[in-house]
């Protein structure tokens, strides 16, 4: 039986309707976007210094820590999964390196062994969740106490110094290339790499295809423990090393470094439209919502709204782009 | 069938828990030990129960109130002879302390007080004058005339409550000097940092930054430097190692030294006078000093 | 067809917590046949081909493929030795293109690098959908289709593997008549070319058609073994069920009353002025291609979905339904395509499952009556003779014919005046199919008016007493049963060609 | 037709079946309840006052704020949700009702004023969730982040106090009736209450059946929006008597209480068993939950750990806890 030309006329007008439903989905990705080109645009009108160079580099060097970590994050919330740990790995991860320093290893060898280090704390929640069989919201929220206590036993509460002499580390928080701030250099290089791998490769597919749904995934051979493994690894080692810029922008390691920042980089992925559930999503969408809460983090302090205020302010903002993208989508 | 009254409360088994070792047992009950400061001062503690021979058993807040009240009863249950307390918050505090009342355990405040209940001692800095000694110096470094930019601890501990009181007692009977911008950063220096980078963009002009603490002064730095402007005064508060360290590199002005660690011996010193049913004074000052690069 | 067989199972046994599901049994394909495996609900079947390719592992018995003894761990194990599977379930990740699905786990990469090659994957996508004669955009998001269009895809996918062994679990039945013509050109391709085809499905139509032996299994026990040809439908149907079952569709002597439900000018962006009128006591059949239109014609009936337009009467009333709340108020019952997405809830009991749309009449002031309770359900456990170890088990452990059976006793409980099914035999076996048929005879004597959308000619044609043909989202044809034939409707359903 | 032999047969032999099913189901929900005691058992072999009555109703009294917020997020969970701003309900509604009191308003008419707020709190989440469509991980974080920013415009960041002189107020959080503390009281009829609700009622069933597969529960004529939005509501109108009971121990309302508390709710709601998937628990589970997290933290503290111990030792007790369980059902 060969397809009718009816059927052939019906696909093509469904085909048609993709077309518009394509339309329709940038819309919905380009959501956040448009967001936050109405923050800044209204942001730029009440506040003259708001667009200057320095200014922009200032906001985008204070988002490069939460962009790292929800980076990261987004490649967990593809998976269906999420991460609560990743401020205690940034902690933890940052204390180690100050300290392999402030024991006199090289600056580049004890960055290299703080992201390995973050690498192996994502190791294990990955292995918890997928070996375990954990909810990785329970795995991570253990994980999260059991980081800090580790942090605070080696720092034993204070912050780690004694190892601003090497301008190769200060470098990495407070350097410049070319004009442009280190860390917002690494933020974008990191983010390019990490759009490749999810739009390009195999691995990418798969985090995609865990998300949408693991059991398919698993009929279909995919190695969805591995999958998960590496996903948390990635996002341990991309904490770390936010761990370690922030590490070298203060000059020490704080126990408390990293409180409560994994709401702040669930926040910026889901303002850039990944869904929670998993399957859904794309890593530009992060980036931007990283800048939307960089921007009013910063925005809010220029026009000088007091900080108590501002929190309502944010929360708002946030509740209202949700909102409004899924009224759009509806 | 009501009351306030715990039923099995105000026992007189203190006595015996005192004799089953012969030890004086003390509770110390820390609002965290997440900040450099409370580390000392239970570090202090401990070296000089060591030295004493008593026992001392250490509860952690992680500041917050309720936590601190359930830990202190926690010590109650344990029968502790003396309870040394630093409160996170000097009002939530008063239960806490009435629980240890009722349950016939001496209570002693340090480095922040109590706002009601029986304390027999109090042992802490003076942060109303290390406020003023801080706005001293300032006005002094600027000559009289300026703008500063004041960083505040979290709000509403007394800390901050105390140091902001004594730094405007100063500064705003001074008709020059101008507090342009005051953002709270919470002890905390990533806060610090970000708060202040962010003032440098609303306010680009001033001279002197105050911050409630050590933590909070060095993030405002690496904000200041990284905007080029290492001119502008720096005056923390506690003279931590680190911050020592940055007035003497010149990248800090000036710190006013707290001795935790002399509060944390003296809470010691003290919780054994009372356990041997000696007197002690109900306020034990602890010196402040103004730490410079000379 | 002396030759070893390709595949040969001894003796499986397999007990999931206690509970025998398979005991002893054997199965073998060989190179060039369709061997159909044939059970009631529950039987077995598809546990017996997921420990043959590794999903489950089995408590005894051997599995030699080509006379090797092999131990599969998993889905990959068996793929490699050339076994591919079409599960019962879907198995397609929504937002990924159809492509992606096709290739999961498989992709086509530069080299040994991780980079997908997509280009060389749009070309073999569009290779193996051709095979099937269906025109899918490799590059669609696989949610973008019509489950139908999933199914098809899944086949494309397992004959991309190439295997020697090609287990089907039900593929038909999400698909229509046509979709199954072309996947039987594609089977006759492959038993041609030596492939050897496990077939399961619950249409008997399809097994005589294309099927060279049979195999029972009944309560999990192995039954025997026949040549197609050598057969009686008859004796096939009481190996399945143990006994003598009649007539596929009971007689009926219909008492078509007054109109109950008449709907004008439905109009929505799938389908348009749809107007038809169902009377006490009727059955209506609809009829259509997959994708036509036709559930969504009835979730907007039941305010599941918004209309654009149309009016809906009810005894002469007009009714306004918003939601599927004021549906039921009004006294429409709706038994969903999808069972494990809409009709059930697979964390709950039998018992929970049963009373959740009528609550009300087992409770007191909101506070549930246990008694009341048990009561209704277990009256409910013995009319449809539910297969159940007692009305706490969860639904979710049930077969599909006895959760079926749920879908439709939970809307029994409020009485409907009218009773939507959509699919209502989808992957029930023959003696369900009767006994729901029973159902519908039983509760159109009471008056209840049923529409019952079937992608299944035969029950179309054996069950209603008019038929309504959808043909991309308008009415195509309304025949009478003595007026209705298969040619009428697929004549009607394919816009008259 | 009448079901054969055979069948009957069968029937029978599934019956038996079941049994069995149900012991290990039975076994799984007891699991928690072992774990507790097993915890229990050490800690009073290692500490001799961790049994007397006084720590016992010590320990009780101490859970009694958590508890309250795990049993509303119980529901919550439940139905598939989760809230994240229950710390924050506690405190703004403390804050009001401590608030209120010192305004002038009588001490019994604040606190019904003061959980009626936390009710509308809750309310607003659920509005938001179900007519809004919102994930409730986002809303719930946004109104975390917008709730703990009106305590404190409303505090101005100070504790609010001068309440003190009422004893029906202190009674709540510091009172005995019959020997038994007030919190604790409340804690068990509040539960004796909720454990009928979600047992024998309409609405118990229908939180269960939205969790379960909101789909049907639509499909089956189940209000879920107005379900969803009782039980937000419900958890609003605990978190605010949580806040309130903490305000009456303290004898003030601070503007941080309840930080990350919504953390600890969750952890003794999963640590109960209940699936953070919805449709599967039971709030029996989270009381033992409860108890878990609170005698840890009492025994650490009696045993003299340190605090940066404890962390790592909670962190690995739920790990634990929550492999075992997983071992054990699969
Ligand atoms: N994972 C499982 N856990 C427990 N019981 C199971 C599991 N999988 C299947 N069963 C039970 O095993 C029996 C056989 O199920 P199976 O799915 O093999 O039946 P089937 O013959 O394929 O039925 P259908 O025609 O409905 O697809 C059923 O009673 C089913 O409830
Ligand atoms: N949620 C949805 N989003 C996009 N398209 C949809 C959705 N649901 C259905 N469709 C499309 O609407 C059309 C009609 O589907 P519908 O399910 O009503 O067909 P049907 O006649 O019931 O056939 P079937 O036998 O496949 O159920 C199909 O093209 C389908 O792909
Ligand atoms: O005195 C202490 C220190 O200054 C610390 O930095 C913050 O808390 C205060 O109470
Ligand atoms: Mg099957
Ligand atoms: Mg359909």
């Amino acid at each position: 039986m060969k397809p009718t030309k009816r059927k052939l006329c019906l696909l093509r007008l469904e085909g048609s309707n993709v077309k518009n439903k394509s339309l329709g989905q940038l819309a919905q990705k380009l959501g956040p976007l448009l967001g936050l080109i109405a923050i800044v645009v209204v942001l730029s009108i009440m506040s003259p210094q708001f667009l200057d160079l320095d200014n922009l580099f200032n906001v985008l060097r204070q988002i490069s820590i939460i962009a790292l970590l929800a980076f990261g994050m987004t490649f967990v919330i593809l998976t269906g999964g999420i991460d609560l740990s990743v401020g205690s790995t940034l902690a933890l991860a940052g204390a180690l390196t100050a300290g392999f320093m402030a024991g006199g290893i090289d600056p580049i060898i004890a960055v290299l062994l703080g992201v390995l280090a973050g690498a192996i704390m994502g190791a294990f929640n990955g292995i918890i969740i997928s070996k375990g069989k954990v909810a990785p919201f329970i795995a991570t929220l253990a994980t999260m106490t059991i980081f800090r206590g580790l942090t605070l036993v080696y720092t034993d509460g204070r912050p780690v110094t004694g190892f601003t002499d090497s301008v190769a580390f200060e470098m990495i928080g407070r350097g410049y290339f070319f004009g442009i701030p280190v860390p917002v250099l690494m933020m974008f290089v990191i983010f390019g790499v990490l759009l490749f791998v999810l739009r390009k490769t195999v691995f990418g597919r798969h985090v995609y295809a865990l998300g949408g749904n693991e059991e398919a995934s698993i009929l279909s051979g995919v190695k969805v423990n591995r999958v998960k493994i590496w996903v948390y690894s990635l996002t341990g080692a991309l904490s770390a090393l936010a761990g370690i810029i922030l590490t070298s922008r203060l000059g020490s390691a704080s126990p408390n470094a990293g409180f409560t920042y994994e709401l702040d980089a669930i926040a910026a992925v889901v303002l850039g439209g990944t869904s929670l559930s998993g399957g859904r999503g794309w890593i530009f969408g992060t980036l931007v919502g990283a800048l939307i809460i960089g921007v009013l983090n910063n925005g809010l302090n220029l026009l000088g709204v007091s900080s108590n205020y501002q929190q309502i302010v944010k929360g708002g903002v946030i509740l209202l782009a949700v909102l409004l993208d899924r009224q759009k989508s509806s | 069938a009501c009351s306030t009254e715990s039923p099995t409360s105000g026992g007189d088994d203190e006595e015996a828990s005192k004799e089953d070792d012969g030890k004086v047992h003390i509770g110390l009950a820390v609002s965290t030990q997440a900040n450099p400061f409370f580390v000392t001062l239970k570090e202090g503690a401990e070296a000089k129960a060591e030295e004493m021979g008593v026992e001392l058993t250490t509860v952690d807040a992680k500041d917050d109130a309720a936590t601190q009240l359930s830990s202190i009863e926690d010590l109650i249950q344990q029968d502790v002879d003396v309870l040394v307390v630093n409160p996170t918050d000097s009002e939530a505090v008063v239960t806490a302390i009435e629980a240890a009342n009722d349950a016939d355990i001496p209570v002693i405040t340090v480095d922040r007080s109590a706002d009601g209940g029986e304390v027999v001692s109090h042992i802490a800095s003076d942060n109303v004058a290390g406020g003023e000694m801080a706005a001293d110096y300032i006005k002094e470094q600027l000559g009289g005339e300026g703008k500063v930019v004041e960083l505040e601890g979290i709000p509403g501990s007394s800390a901050a409550r105390e140091r902001g009181k004594g730094f405007h007692n100063v500064v705003d009977e001074e008709s020059g000097i101008e507090v342009v911008a005051k953002q709270p950063a919470d002890f905390e220096r990533a806060k610090g940092l970000t708060v202040m980078e962010n003032i440098i963009q609303s306010t680009p002009e001033f001279d002197a930054v105050f911050a409630h603490n050590d933590e909070m002064a060095l993030g405002a730095v690496q904000a200041l430097e990284a905007a080029g402007m290492s001119d502008v005064v720096v005056v923390g508060f506690d003279a931590t190692d680190d911050a020592r360290a940055a007035v003497k590199e010149g990248t800090m002005d000036a710190t006013i030294a707290q001795q935790p660690t002399v509060i944390g011996e003296k809470g010691i010193e003290t919780a054994v006078k009372v356990a041997n049913g000696k007197s002690v004074e109900d306020f034990i000052p602890v010196e402040l000093e103004l730490v410079t690069a000379e | 067809m002396s030759q070893q067989p390709l595949i040969e199972m001894k003796g499986i046994s397999k007990s999931f917590v206690g509970n025998k599901v398979l005991d002893n049994v054997n199965f073998e394909v060989r190179a060039g046949e369709v061997h159909a495996l044939l059970g009631e609900n529950g039987a077995g079947k598809s546990t017996l081909m997921k420990i043959l390719t590794g999903i489950y592992q089995r408590d005894e018995g051997e599995v030699l493929v080509k006379g090797e003894p092999v131990h599969f761990q998993s889905a990959n194990d068996s793929e490699k030795k050339g076994i591919a599977v079409i599960h019962q379930e879907l198995n397609i990740i929504p937002y990924l293109t159809v492509m992606e699905n096709m290739f999961l786990g498989r992709e086509i990469k530069y080299g040994k690098t991780g980079f997908i090659n997509k280009k060389r994957m749009v070309q073999k996508t569009k290779e193996y959908l051709d095979q099937l004669g269906v025109e899918i955009n490799p590059l669609a998001k696989a949610k973008e289709l019509s489950v139908g269009q999933q199914q098809m895809v899944e086949i494309a996918k397992a004959l991309s593997l190439n295997a020697e062994v090609i287990v089907m679990d039900e593929p038909t039945a999400a698909l229509t008549d046509r979709e199954i013509e072309r996947l039987f050109n594609v089977v006759e391709k492959l038993r041609e070319q030596g492939v050897g085809i496990v077939y399961i499905s619950h249409r008997m139509e399809e097994i005589f058609k294309i099927c060279d032996r049979i195999s029972v299994l009944r309560d999990g026990e192995y039954i025997g073994t026949r040549e197609v040809e050598n057969v009686e439908y008859d004796e096939i149907i009481s190996m399945l069920v143990g006994r003598e079952l009649g007539t596929l569709f009971p007689e009926r002597d219909t008492k078509v009353g007054q109109v109950r439900l008449k709907v004008e000018n439905l109009s929505s962006d799938m389908f348009n002025d749809i107007s038809f009128e169902v009377k006490e006591g009727e059955i209506l059949g609809v009829a259509g291609l997959m994708g036509a239109g036709r559930s969504e014609i009835m979730q907007a009936l039941f305010g599941y979905r918004d209309l654009e337009n149309g009016k809906i009467y009810i005894d002469g009333q007009e009714t306004k339904i918003k939601k599927p709340l004021d549906a039921i108020k009004a006294g429409i019952g709706f038994v969903t395509e999808d069972r494990k997405e809409e009709g059930l809830v697979l964390t709950m009991s039998v018992r929970e499952n049963f009373t959740l749309t009528n609550l009300k009449d087992v409770s007191n002031q909101s506070i549930i009556s246990g008694q009341k309770e048990s009561q209704f359900v277990n009256s409910m456990i013995s009319r449809f003779n539910v297969k159940t170890s007692g009305m706490e088990q969860e639904v979710k452990s049930l077969s599909g014919g006895n959760q079926q059976k749920i879908v439709i006793g939970k809307w029994l409980g409020i009485n409907p005046k009218i009773l939507i099914l959509d699919e209502p035999t989808r992957g029930v076996d023959v003696g369900a199919k009767k006994e729901i048929y029973q159902i519908m005879n039983e509760l159109t004597e009471q008056g209840v008016s049923i529409i019952m959308i079937s992608s299944e000619l035969p029950e179309v044609l054996g069950m209603s007493d008019r038929i309504m043909v959808i043909h991309e989202g308008q009415i195509g044809a309304e025949l009478n049963r003595d007026e209705a034939d298969q040619e009428k409707i697929m004549f009607a359903a394919t816009g008259g060609e």
